[in-house]
This record gives C-alpha cells, structure tokens and sequence, in this order.
C-alpha cells in the first residue's frame, strides 16, 4: 500500500504529460485529420521558449519566468503553426495521407532550424527553485513540486479545451468547418480563418505542453521525436474525434506505466505498454471511445 | 513494337554500363539505391495500390537483414563477438540453422512474412483501418526494435551484427562480389517489378485498388478484405526482406537503425516523390532521391536537411502524383506546354 | 513518358561518373590526405562536432609547423550521420575512393564497430578518441581514450574507498553502458558488495520518474550512471525532485564531460562526480597551450574535455609516428607508433605496443558552480591499458589484433 | 432580383456542365430549374454558391455580381442552400447543426429555435442526438430547417423532398410558398419531381445536357400542361 | 397495446415458406431502441415494399439483415435455416442477399467495367482464385447484358466517378443485381431519378421480383403502388400494418403518421 501512492503519482503524472502533448493532436489530428508529424516539433518549440525568457531574464528560475515562458511558448507555436497552415497545411485538407508527408518534412526542417539556432547541444531549462524540491509526504515518498504542477496545469487545459470545444459557439464553428469544410462555408463561416485557427490553436497546446516537458528534462532539437509516438498512440488509442477519447487514452497508458515499469527494465516496459495497446486496438480497432457515424466508408 | 525493343536495349545498357565505369566504391552505392528501389515498390504496393500505408516497414527490411547478417556472421565467427561480451558462451539453438545459407535465405522471407502475419491477421481482421494501421504500423517498428537493442547478447544491440569476412566465397569488399551483388540487386528490382505488374493486371489488382477507394462496400459485395490486405501486406513484406537481404552483404552491416521511424518513413518518401500508384515511380523515388541524399551529404550536410525538407513539401504540393504521376497526365504536360507557347506570343 | 524516366536514369549515371573522376584526378604530391569521420548531424553529432574540431585542430597546427615530412595534412571530412551504415559506407569511401592514410574519427562504439570490418579488410588505420568498454584490441585501431581499467574500474575503487556499500547502476540501453556494466558487476561482486539495483532507459529517455524511484527505494547509495548525454536532465532533475542527492547518494557518471555538463545545467549536476582521464581544470603547460588555441578558434566559451583532448593528440601522436616510420603507410604507422610520445593536455602519453591502447592519466572530478570539475582525485602515475581486464574475461591481448 | 447570366461552368478535367445559362428570377418568387439526372442542375447551384468557380458569366444577387466571390460572403449576403446529399455535421447534435448559422450571424438563438421546431416538429424530438445517426430523411429535414433558420433572402434547394415522407413533403412545399410571400423570399427550386416543383413555382427552366432548353411563367392555366409537357 | 391491434399484427407477421424471417429483432443505438421487438416473415418473390416515417426503422431493417448494423437480442433467419444475425457482411452476401445503398457507393476510380467485375465476381471463392481470375467471354456478357438493362452500356469504360448522381444510382442497382441475389434489399432507389427513370427502375424490379425477393424502402406513394406486391408499414421502430397497397392507404393510422390529408 505504501508502493501504491508513488505508483499512482507517478501514474498521473506520466498520464498529465501524455495529456498535454496529445491535447493539441487531439484537435489537430482528430478533429481537422490533419496527421501532423510535426507535433513534436511544436513541443520542441515551446521548450526552447522557456530556454529563450531564461536567457533574457537571466538563469535563475522564478515564477515570473515561467508565466513568460507559458505565454511565449503559445506564442511563437501559434505562430509558427499559423504560418504553416497558411502556406503548406491549407492546401492538404482533402489528402489527409499527404499531410504526412509536408509535415515530415516541416519536422526535419523545424530540427534543423532548432540545431542552427540554438546548437545541436541539448540545453536547461531552468524553472522556479520550489518546483524543483519535492513534498515529503513520509519518509520514503516524495512527491516532486514540479509534477504536482504539471498534474494540476493539465487538469487545467483539459476543462479550458473541452469548455471552448463544445461549450461555446466559436468552439462549436471550429467544429462544424473540420466536419464539413464547404457546407460550414455555404453557412456564412469563414472557414479559412477557422481553419487556421484550429491548427494553430493545436499547434499553441503543444508549445505549452513543451513548458512541462522542459520542466522535466532537457530541451534539444530531437525533444519533439521522443514524445510523437507516443502522442499518436494516445490519440488513437481514444479514439479519433473525441477529446474524451484522448483524456482516456492519456490515463491508461500513463497510469499503467509505472506498475509496469515496477516489475521489468524501462525497455521491456515500452515494450509491454505498447504491445497492450495494441491488443485494446485489437478489440477496439476505433479506440476507446470512437466517434460514430452512419456513412460506409 | 519498335520503340519497345529500342526501350529495353538503352535500359539493358544503362544497366550495364555502371559495372564498366563507376569505382567499386560507387558501384556499391549504386546496388544500395537499388535495393531501395524494391524497398520503395513494396511499400508502393502496399500504400499506393491497396491504400494501406504503413510507417513501419523498416522492420520487414531490417528482418531480412538479420536473417542474412546472422548467416555472415557465422561465417566469421562461430561464436559472434557481441555474444561473448554479453556473456553468452554458447551459440543459441535459434542460430545455430542460420549456419546453412539456405535456411538463412529462406528466413530472410520467412522471418517477414511472419512479422507481417501476426500484425497483419488480428489487425486487418478486427477492421482496423487507415491512420490506425499507419500509427499502428509505427509502434510495431518500435517494439521490435527496443526489443532488438535490448536483446544485445542475441542481437549485437545497438550496434547491429557487422564483422563480417564474406558472402559466396568472395571477400567483403571485393570487386568481383559488389559485381556480383549489383547484378543480384538489379535482377532482383527486375524480378519484383514485373511481380507486382503482373499482380495488378490480375482481378486481384482491381480488387485491391477497390480496397484503396472503398473498402466497406467491397465487403457488402462479397468480399473479405482482410484477406486481400494480409496478402499484400505479406507479399510487400517479404519483398521488404529479400531487399533487406541484399543490403547486408552491400552494405556490410545491419542495424536497429534501418528499423527506425525514420528510415520507414524515408522508404514512403521515396514512392510519394517517385509517384505512388505507379509501377515505376517507387523506382525513380528511391534512385533520385537516395542519389541525391549522398552528392548532398557528402558535400553540404548541414543543408541537406533543409533540402529534405523542403523536398516532401514541395512533392504533396507541387507534385502531389509524384514525378512519374506527374508525368503520367499528359494532360498536365500538355497545359504547361499550352501555357508556355501562350507566354510567348 | 518512358523515355524521359530513361533521360533522368542517364542524367544520374552521368553525374556519379563525373564525381568519381573529379575525385580521382585532384592528387597532389604535396598533400597527404587523411579522412575526419565523425557525426555532424543527427543526434551524435552533439558530442562528436567538437571532436572534429579538435582534430581539425592538430591538423592546422601541424600544417602551421610545416606539416609531417615536407607535406601538408589535408583533412577530408565526411559525416557519419549518427548513423552506423553510414558510417560503414563513409569509412568505404575514405579509404578506397579518397585514398587516405588514416582515418580520425568515430564516437560511439557501434559506429567503431561498423567501420572495423573497413579497416581491417583494407588494411587502414582508425585514430578513436573515446573512452569505451574493451574487449576489443584491433591491430587496426589506435585507441586514444580510456579502456575500462583507466576509467570505469579505478572510478569503482575511488566509491568503494569512500565505504559506499549499495551500489546501483543505470545506463542507456546500448553496447557501451551494458557492457561496461557487466565489468562492473563483475568488479563489485570480487569486492562482495551489494548491488542493489540495474536500470536501462531506451536512448532518448527523458521520464526517468520510475527508475528515480526505484533507486530511491532501494536505499543505494550509490549510483554508476552510464546514461547517455541527453537523457542525463531527465535523471538528474528526477533525483533531485525525489531529493537524491550526494553526499548521501553519490553519482559517479562515466559519460558526462565538460560540453555535456554544459547542457545539462550547473545546477542540477552541481556536487555530482564524474571520471576521465582529462578535465579542462588540469594544471599542465601543455593543457594551457591547448585551450588557448582552442578557444582562439572555436569561441572563448567553448569548454574542452576528455574525448576532445584525446582527439587533438590523437593526430599528434599519429604525425610523431610517421616521422618516425619516415612512411604515410598505415602498417608502418601502426610499427612506430609505439615508440613515440606525445606532450598531451592530461600528460605525456603513449601508445602501448601489445593492445594499440593509449597509456593514460585517470582523474575523478567534481562538479562545480562554474560548470567545470574540480579535480578530487588523480592517479598517482598514468595506467597502462587494459582492454581485455582480467575480471571480467579469460582473453589476452597477445598484439594488435592478436587475441587469446 | 436574382439573375444569371451566361454562365458557364464545369468540373476541371472536362468542358462544361453547364453552359450560357440565363435565369432571372423576380424577388420572393419560387423558380423551378427541372432536368433529368447529369443535365447539370446540382452544377448550376454549386457554382451560384461559390462552391465552383465560373468560367465565364455574372451572377447578380441584389445588384452585385456574386460569381467571383466565395460561399462565405455569398452566404453572409443572405443567399441559403440545401445541398444534394444533405451535409449535416456529423458530429454535432440536431440543435447544434440548426443554430450554427444563426450563431456565425449572432441571432437570436431562441427564436431561431422555435422557427425551426416550428417548420419540423419531428426534429425537437432528436434534438440531442448527434446529426450523423440521423436516418437520411431526418438529415434531409434538418437540412432544410437549418436554411430557414438564418433568415435568408433567397435559398437555393437541390431536390430538397429526395428521400422525405409524403406528409411532410406536402409540408414542405407550403413552408416554401409561406415564406416567399410572408418573408420575401427568393426561391430557387432543383427537382425532378416535376409535379411538385410546378405546382409550387411562378416560373421554370427546363435544363437539359448543360443548357436550357425551355423557360416560361407558370400560371394557374398552364400548370397542368407544363407538367404533362416535360418529359424527363 | 389494444388486442385486435395485437392479433392483427401477429396475424400479418406470419407467411408460409419465408425467405427471410425476424424474430423479436431489436437494435439498439446507445440506448436508442431504433428496432423495437420485430417480428416480421417475408415471403419468396415478389417486391415487398418498407414504407413509414422518417426515422421509423426501415434503413435500419435492410442493415441488420446485411449485417450492417448488429442486433442486440432476436434472429434474422434466412430460409428457414441460416441465423445471419450478427454475421460478417461478406458471407451474408455470400448466401444470397445483396444490397443496394441508399447514396451511390460506387468504385468511383474504376470504370463502369471493372465496377461490375468487382460485383460479378463476389469474394465466394478462395483468395488465390480471384487473384489470378481472367474473365471469361460469357462473364462479360452478362455485364453487358446487365449493363444493357440499365441503359449504361455506352458508359461502360468510363470511370465511374465522373457520372452524374442519378447515373450512380444506375450503376449501383447494377451492381447489386448481377449476380442475381436472391434477396435484394433497396433503400430508396428512385432517389433523384427523374420520372421516366423511375418507371424503369420500377418494372426492372418488378422483373426481378418474379423469380426472387426484392425488399424496398421508398417513400414514392406511387411508385410503391405500380409495384408493390405488399406493403409493410413501420413506424417508431415497429411494424404496424402490412397488406397491398389499397388496404394500407386506408389505414387511419398510416395516413396520420405518412401519407397526409390531401393526397
Ligand atoms: N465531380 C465531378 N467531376 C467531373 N464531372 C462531374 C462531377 N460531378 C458531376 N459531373 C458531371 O457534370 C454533369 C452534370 O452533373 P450534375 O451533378 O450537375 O447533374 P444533375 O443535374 O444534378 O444530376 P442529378 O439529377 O443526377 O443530380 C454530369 O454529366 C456529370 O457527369
Ligand atoms: N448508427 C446509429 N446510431 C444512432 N442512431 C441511429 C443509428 N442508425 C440509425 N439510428 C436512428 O435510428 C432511427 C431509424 O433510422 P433509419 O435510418 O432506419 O430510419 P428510416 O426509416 O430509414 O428513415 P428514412 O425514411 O428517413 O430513411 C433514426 O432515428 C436514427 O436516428
Ligand atoms: N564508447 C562509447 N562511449 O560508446
Ligand atoms: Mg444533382
Ligand atoms: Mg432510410
């Protein structure tokens, strides 16, 4: 029982990491279709940010740093992913396969923009000296001040997204264009805007995700790749389409990690957490929690 | 008739001619891009005709490999090298037939198509479809390949099976044996060109190209799908091994990292920007493309990545058929040609 | 249609031909040429840059000086792209369509095991600059950093002496960390000390949550860490959130050199041990003369350190031995090379005659607030090379390439 | 006032579909557009909208041409279409799918409501459930009441009583006559159902093979020999 | 339930020699009973007609019978012998029932051709064998013969997808009716057909019904009086009358809930 509390702490944190990249794949991948393999790369720009408002703000971590951090991060990935869409994105709606491919290549030159730009050596983000203590709840567990914040930031995306998705109008326009761009069109939507930013909104999540993910390791030009498989399991896990699906996803891969990982090497671990997805996407070969609809293929 | 027989004597030259002028250096690269080449058209007949595409074929390739590499490394050393430095002291019984090239060769599509099956049968038949194969197809390679780099006493690890001496009695390195292999190589590409023509002039390569552009309604016809999409899967796996195969006694060395993300995506790569759907494109895409990734490499690294970038978005928005779909549509051809004269006046 | 995909095929013959013959007809007889192979993209190529600048280096130094017997070095680099079939295919390239004499380069083992089956069967010579796991004495190579006991073996003792008692290892699930690891082992268990504990994390890894916690609840006390460059933020970030730190849990890494802890953070590392056979912070003449021509040519904040330093006397010690060969030829190289020495940064080295390994100084350092190390510990005399050790296996080096 | 005139369209890989098409329809009438299948009619409506780029011709709606803008701003100008193959998102409840027009032109969502409960009382009941598990005629229905909802000065139908039951077909055909004359509305009608397209109109064009072949007022003499003379 | 109505229903349920019975037959959507406890027999021969209001259940009926939609309690036999419910699509089909939909569903990359190769040659037969199958010269006829039915022989190598809706819609029957299935299900077939059209189609299925089953759901008051040979009228998930034509458009309730007044 003693095990049990770390185990599940750490269980929700792997699960609230995983949320929060796959949040904005959630929306960019499950509801435009758009199989954006640059995800990790807009991750990777919002660890930089945090490396960028330390550079300007000097090395020693504060809260202030880390609110600028948030708000560069979304920032520049919105912006960046504003861009993208503009020139490259826009124009794959309808192949959803190809975007695969532009995204490739968007991701290997965002890397490489990333290597020129900061160097190819990985670097520290520094954070608010409380977050890096931990909470001794008794002798032999302790839970780190960083990961009880990243924890509760996720919870808090998560209601903000979900809100603005299908609480409010705007949420519900965004929704309409990705379900049916030229019918949102016939209706008085102004799909290219609404296009532009649902992607980039997706794009910003991801920056804000890599916030929480320079809070816990270093930051370098190949950040993105380690999270994007990752990312897409836990989107497909859940299911395309849904964020409940996603949030789903999240939570079952992230809490069964460390049991896992408790009887077996970390190798044999991923191992393990990935071939059981595959074994739920065998039953379930639309996720968690599919969306449904009536038309063959 | 005529411009057939012209057709395949210049191919038949440009086939020959390498042998005759490149360095033996050279000559090698050449029989790499060629086994890319069949590499690029199973991935094609997978992804371009039966719409299924998989980011994860790097591990049909590497399988291939293995099963080759295991056979050379025997053929070096009894006991290979990375096994005495983990530890293990006696050759283990899955080695030991690897010992006999024919066994080693057969494996080189077993091992496969093995690989293919069990992926292919629970997920095919429990209906899962497009992204969902193609993330899926990702993790597999992942999974395979945390397992290969754990397994380093049975594996070489990271570091792959390298070392060897030689393969049909040639030392590696030899200018006799990369002949040699080049012409494997080409034969092989020839070979399996000509395989998948034939399968998709059949009823099958209908009923495939149907899976592609409407799987549900093919099933209301009649039809089990997933049988069809196993049987490609296969078939373009085991192309994938003979490929991966060729490459070890090419390249002298096989390891995890062919069957990584990156490199099955490149594989993908290669048949967008050849042209997918199209027999020759994979072919082209993999030449052009691999030919350009070495002059690049070798004199601007730095930029190639750029370049590579830049290549994939240029290829879905500018080509989006590819360089031999492109070409394909003489319609296309024709408006640029239109256009041009119409400049001019 | 058909006939342009025939164009293209021919344009792309003609253009592979031209290179080769552009390449083949450019030798000078006032240059000798020798290949730089390291990784300058992908993710090795942190690490590996500045080697290739440190023997860029040399070579420029040693060309300033009027070359090596009356000709210029002229360096041809190509890139390895952390990728171990690249790096064989490069390797192919050096020697059979370059012709060089020697080759500089490599990092990882893998990427030394790939390009070995090259030089053997072409008969070259490798200069490595690398501390790596042993079991390996090619007559091919020329190892210029540490074997075990010059690094992992004396770092283990220097733990043991100051009475740690539960010793745990972690490393990157690749050759270098499993194999050095099983020395270790081998080390701790002919001293009958506890190992409480073995972790590997995928290359990459950045979560380390569970093996933080693994670590801490099995009471080590200390930690052999063999985690890879960039993974080691993760680690240390998690230690230190779960409040594992030294002295009451020491680290000893074996990977993690000035440029790494450049990245890795000051803070995060601050008080952590690691072990070379060079830090930037030696005291020596010749260490002095180095970094100030390195950071003369590379940047004033540029940090030196031990694979970098082996680099740079790497190409010396190749220039000593073909002046004394009075020969560019690898064999001729590879007989001379033992008798001569070099000045070198961490001291006076040489090349040990029986295994082709360098006879090296060994340091233990301590991280400080600069981002450098201070040195707490260094052998009292430099260590000839053992790359086969005794606890660990049965085999002898007989000579280069001569393995019992 | 709505007016087209020669308008010529098509799909990019072929001529055209539809070619020197002249209709005006005079305000808060119902014009029917009658053809057999391929003779063009769902074109005509598709590139009225935007939805397809003219090749050559105006199109006048309010004495602006509206054939080079896109469906955006030829919908914000008040022009409503139900298309061929109903296109409801999917994913988005009855009530939703009915309110996002009136919520892009912030309208009075309530009222909205009750106009378009009002129309189809069949839809107040699956108004929660999700547009894409509705069965084809309530999609069709939904697509309807989603038009009439925005307030439109002229709405564009593609053979909006496909797949629809008789009553509410009947239905249908006095909502449209209701609101051309109670909300002026312009109506433009595509149907093959001659009957029900006539009987309903003030005037007609016959489409047939990209082109109009016949065009006339529609009175309450001749509706019955317009009938019998199309032949589809 | 009142008890006439009740004994009715049971009454009319039951035919002698049924190609395709539902017992107790409930499909349930997340809770939305959009089958609610059918029972129904239908008859060898003839066109059977579905009609009822939007939403009442009767696309949902062709679906559960083709294996489309699962069923969550009650059985589909199929002469008698076959339970098909729950089965794979495919091997529903492979006993003899096929499907038209209800918005063309065409191979819209294929030529018309190649589109009733695909329908001709249904899976039944192993793997290896379509694989490698070469038309033969009878096969071919009978696409042309089909083809020729449905006035589609001219556009027999043109890619399917650059036809017009209706001619879709064509292409589609075709396709459903090569093989000569012995049940034929069709969910609105004279959708965007103009009137000649669906005269054709009409007598085309009334052919057809003459020596097989043919199930329709249209809502075409008159189409479904010149062919129908019996009339089966749903309503919020249940049957609530069958008979000809005559009877059923009398029926209080259908003329309420369906036709209207003023027909
Ligand atoms: N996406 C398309 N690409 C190419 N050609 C098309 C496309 N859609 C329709 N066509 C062609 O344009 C012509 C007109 O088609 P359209 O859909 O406008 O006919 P319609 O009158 O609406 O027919 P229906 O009554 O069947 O709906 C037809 O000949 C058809 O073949
Ligand atoms: N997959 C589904 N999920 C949820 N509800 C569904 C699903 N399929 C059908 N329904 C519901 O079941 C009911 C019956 O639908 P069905 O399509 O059978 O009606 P129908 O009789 O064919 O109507 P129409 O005449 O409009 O075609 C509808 O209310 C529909 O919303
Ligand atoms: N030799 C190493 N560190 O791989
Ligand atoms: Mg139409
Ligand atoms: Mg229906």
């Amino acid at each position: 029982m003693g095990d049990f509390i770390p185990f599940l702490f750490n269980g929700l944190s792997i699960s609230s990491i995983l949320l929060l990249t796959a949040i904005g794949l959630s929306i960019v991948f499950g509801m435009m279709g758009v199989i954006n393999f640059a995800h990790g790369e807009f991750i990777m720009i919002g660890c930089y940010s945090s490396y960028i408002v330390s550079l300007v703000l000097g090395s020693e971590g504060s809260w202030l740093t880390l609110l600028l951090a948030f708000i560069l991060s979304f920032i520049l990935s919105f912006g960046i992913g504003y861009l993208i869409e503009r020139l490259v994105i826009r124009k794959l709606y309808a192949r959803p396969l190809d975007s695969i491919l532009a995204t490739w290549g968007i991701s290997l030159i965002l890397q490489q923009l990333a290597r020129n730009i900061f160097g190819s050596n990985n670097v520290d983000a520094p954070m608010p000296k409380i977050l890096s203590k931990g909470w001794e709840v008794t002798e032999d567990i302790t839970l780190p001040f960083n990961r009880i914040f990243i924890i509760l930031f996720a919870v808090l995306v998560c209601l903000f997204v979900y809100y603005f998705i299908y609480k409010t109008p705007k949420g519900r326009i965004l929704q309409a264009v990705m379900q049916n761009r030229s019918m949102a069109s016939c209706i008085g939507i102004n799909t290219k805007k609404a296009d532009a930013f649902t992607f980039s909104f997706g794009c910003g999540l991801a920056g804000i995700a890599g916030i929480c993910i320079s809070m816990l390791g270093s930051v370098g030009p190949s950040t993105g790749q380690n999270y994007i498989i990752d990312t897409f399991l836990v989107v497909i896990l859940g299911g395309i389409g849904g964020l409940r699906g996603t949030i789903l996803g999240a939570l079952l891969i992230g809490i069964s990690s460390p049991f896992i990982e408790n009887f077996t090497t970390s190798s044999m671990a991923k191992v393990i957490i990935l071939s059981l997805v595959l074994i739920v996407l065998h039953y379930k070969p639309q996720g968690l929690s599919p969306m449904k609809d009536r038309t063959i293929d | 008739m005529k411009q057939k027989i012209i057709c395949i004597l210049v191919l038949a030259v440009i086939i020959i001619l390498p042998v005759f002028l490149l360095s033996d250096f050279r000559l090698s690269i050449l029989s790499k891009f060629v086994v890319f080449a069949i590499v690029a058209i199973s991935v094609n007949l997978l992804w371009g005709y039966t719409g299924v595409l998989s980011l994860g074929h790097g591990v049909y390739f590497a399988l291939g490999g293995y099963a080759m590499a295991m056979y050379m490394k025997l053929q070096a050393q009894p006991l290979p090298d990375f096994m005495e430095w983990s530890g293990i002291e006696t050759l283990p019984w899955f080695w030991k037939p690897f010992q006999s090239l024919p066994f080693a060769l057969a494996m080189t599509v077993i091992l496969p198509v093995t690989l293919a099956l069990l992926v292919g049968v629970p997920l095919f038949k429990s209906g899962t479809k497009g992204v969902y194969f193609t993330i899926i197809s990702q993790a597999i390679t992942l999974i395979v390949s945390i397992l290969f780099v754990g397994q380093q006493g049975f594996t070489g690890g990271s570091n792959g099976i390298t070392g060897f001496k030689g393969v049909f009695g040639y030392p590696i390195g030899d200018p006799t044996l990369i002949k040699i292999l080049y012409g494997l190589a080409v034969a092989v590409v020839i070979a399996i060109y000509f395989v998948s023509k034939f399968m998709l002039r059949t009823h099958g390569g209908v009923i495939i190209q149907a899976i592609r552009d409407r799987e549900t309604r093919l099933r209301f016809l009649g039809y089990r799908t997933d049988s069809f999409k196993i049987l490609t899967l296969a078939t373009s796996a085991a192309m994938c091994g003979v490929a991966g195969a060729l490459f070890v006694p090419i390249v002298g060395i096989i390891s995890p990292s062919l069957m990584s993300i990156l490199m099955s995506t490149e594989f993908v790569i290669w048949v967008a920007i050849g042209g997918r759907g199209t027999l020759l494109g994979p072919i082209i895409g993999a030449l052009v493309i691999n030919y350009a990734k070495t002059s690049f490499s070798e004199s601007l690294p730095e930029y190639w990545w750029y370049f590579y970038g830049f290549l994939f978005i240029a290829a879905t928005l500018i080509v989006p058929k590819g360089i031999v779909g492109t070409l394909k549509e003489k319609e296309w051809f024709q408006n640029r040609f239109n256009k041009l004269k119409t400049e001019h006046e | 249609m058909r006939k342009l995909v025939l164009f293209i095929a021919s344009l792309a013959l003609v253009f592979s031909c031209k290179q080769k013959e552009g390449k083949a007809s450019a030798e000078e007889v006032s240059t000798v040429k020798v290949g730089v192979l390291h990784s300058l993209t992908g993710t090795m190529a942190i690490s590996e840059t500045d080697c290739k600048n440190a023997t860029m280096l040399a070579i420029e130094e040693i060309n300033a000086a009027g070359g090596v017997l009356g000709k210029q070095i002229e360096p041809i680099i190509e890139d390895g792209a952390s990728d171990w079939p690249t790096f064989t295919e490069k390797a192919t390239k050096l020697i059979g369509q370059d012709g060089v004499k020697s080759v500089f380069g490599c990092w990882t083992s893998s990427s030394r095991k790939a390009v070995l089956p090259v030089f053997e069967s072409k008969n070259s010579l490798l200069f490595y600059p690398v501390q790596y796991e042993g079991m390996e004495a090619s007559k091919n190579v020329i190892y210029t950093g540490a074997a075990p006991n010059q690094q992992i073996l004396p770092a283990v003792d220097y733990m043991i002496k100051e009475g740690k008692k539960k010793f745990f290892l972690v490393g990157s699930d690749y050759v270098f960390p499993r194999t050095a690891n099983k020395i270790i082992k081998a080390k701790l268990k002919s001293e009958g000390i506890e190992i409480v504990g073995e972790e590997y994390a995928p290359l990459g890894h950045t979560d380390f949550t569970s093996i933080a916690q693994k670590i801490k609840s099995s009471g080590a006390d200390a930690v052999l860490n063999t985690v890879n460059g960039d993974s080691n933020i993760g680690f240390f970030k998690q230690m230190k959130s779960l409040g594992l730190s030294a002295p009451e849990v020491t680290c000893m890494s074996f990977s993690i050199a000035e440029v790494e802890l450049k990245g890795i953070g000051v803070d995060i590392m601050e008080g952590q041990l690691t072990a070379w056979n060079y830090f930037m912070t030696f005291k020596s003449e010749a260490n002095d003369k180095f970094i100030k021509a390195y950071q003369t040519k590379y940047g004033a904040d540029k940090v030196t350190d031990d694979p970098i330093e082996a680099a740079y006397f790497g190409v010396y010690l190749w220039a000593e031995a073909v002046k004394k060969a009075n020969s560019f030829e690898p064999d001729a190289v590879q007989q001379a090379i033992s008798k001569v020495s070099y000045n070198a940064p961490e001291g006076v080295v040489s090349i040990d005659p029986v295994t082709n390994h360098t006879i090296k100084n060994f340091m233990i350092g301590r991280a400080n607030a600069e981002g450098q190390f201070d040195i707490l510990y260094q052998s009292p005399e430099m260590i000839a090379p053992d790359p086969f050790p005794s606890i660990a296996t049965d085999k002898k080096v007989i000579a280069p390439g001569n393995i019992q | 006032m709505f007016e087209i005139k020669n308008l010529t369209a098509g799909y990019s890989n072929e001529s055209s579909a539809i070619h020197n098409i002249n209709i005006s329809i005079p305000k808060n009438e119902i014009c029917s557009i009658v053809g057999s299948n391929g003779a063009g009619k769902t074109t005509l409506l598709k590139s009225i909208m935007g939805l397809m780029p003219s090749k050559s011709g105006e199109i006048i709606f309010d004495g602006q041409d509206i054939s080079k803008l896109d469906s955006e701003a030829i919908s914000q100008l008040g022009v409503a279409y139900v298309p061929q193959g109903r296109m409801i998102f999917p994913y988005l409840s009855v009530e939703e799918n009915l309110l996002l027009g009136c919520e892009v032109r912030k309208m009075n969502l309530k009222k909205a409501l009750e106009i378009g409960y009002d129309y189809f009382p069949d839809l107040k009941e699956i108004r929660k459930r999700k547009g894409g598990m509705l069965s084809g005629g309530q999609q069709q229905q939904l697509a309807i009441a989603r038009m009439l909802v925005i307030d439109p000065k002229m709405i564009l139908l593609d053979e909006p009583a496909e797949g629809i039951q008789p009553n509410v077909v009947q239905e249908i055909g006095r909502i449209l006559q209701k609101i051309a004359l109670d909300l002026n509305v312009t109506v433009l009608l595509v149907e093959q159902f001659v009957s029900f397209a006539i009987n309903l109109s003030q005037s007609y064009y016959f489409l047939q093979g990209g082109e109009i072949t016949k065009e006339s007022r529609v009175t309450k003499d001749n509706v019955h020999s317009i009938v019998k003379s199309i032949k589809l | 339930m009142n008890k006439d109505l009740e004994l009715h229903l049971k009454r009319i349920a039951r035919v002698v020699n049924p190609i395709i019975s539902l017992r107790d037959v409930e499909v349930d959507f997340d809770g939305y009973k959009a089958l609610n406890t059918i029972n129904i027999d239908f008859s060898f021969k003839g066109v059977q007609f579905i009609i009822g209001p939007n939403g009442a259940g009767k696309t949902t009926i062709l679906d559960a019978i083709c294996g489309r939609v699962k069923t969550s309690k009650g059985k589909i036999i199929y002469k008698e012998t076959h339970e098909v419910q729950n089965k794979k699509p495919e091997s529903i089909v492979h006993l003899g029932i096929s499907r038209k939909f209800q918005n063309p569903t065409i191979f819209n990359t294929q030529t018309v051709f190649e589109n009733m190769k695909l329908s001709l040659l249904t899976g039944k037969r192993n793997v290896w064998y379509l694989f490698n199958h070469k038309i033969t010269k009878e096969e071919e006829d009978t696409i042309d013969q089909t083809l020729l039915k449905l006035n589609l022989l001219e556009y027999k190598n043109v890619i399917s997808g650059s036809m017009s809706h209706g001619q879709k819609q064509w292409l589609e029957i075709a396709m459903s009716i090569i093989n000569e299935p012995e049940l034929l299900l069709v969910d609105e077939p004279i959708a965007g057909m103009s009137p000649s059209e669906r005269d054709r189609t009409g007598e085309l299925l009334k052919e057809i019904g003459k020596d097989h089953t043919v199930l329709v759901v249209e809502h075409d008051m008159k189409f479904v009086s010149n062919f129908s040979t019996s009339v089966t009228v749903m309503h919020e998930g249940r049957i609530i009358d069958r008979g000809a034509f005559d009877k059923i458009v009398n029926n209080e309730q259908v003329i309420e809930i369906y036709l209207g007044r003023q027909n």
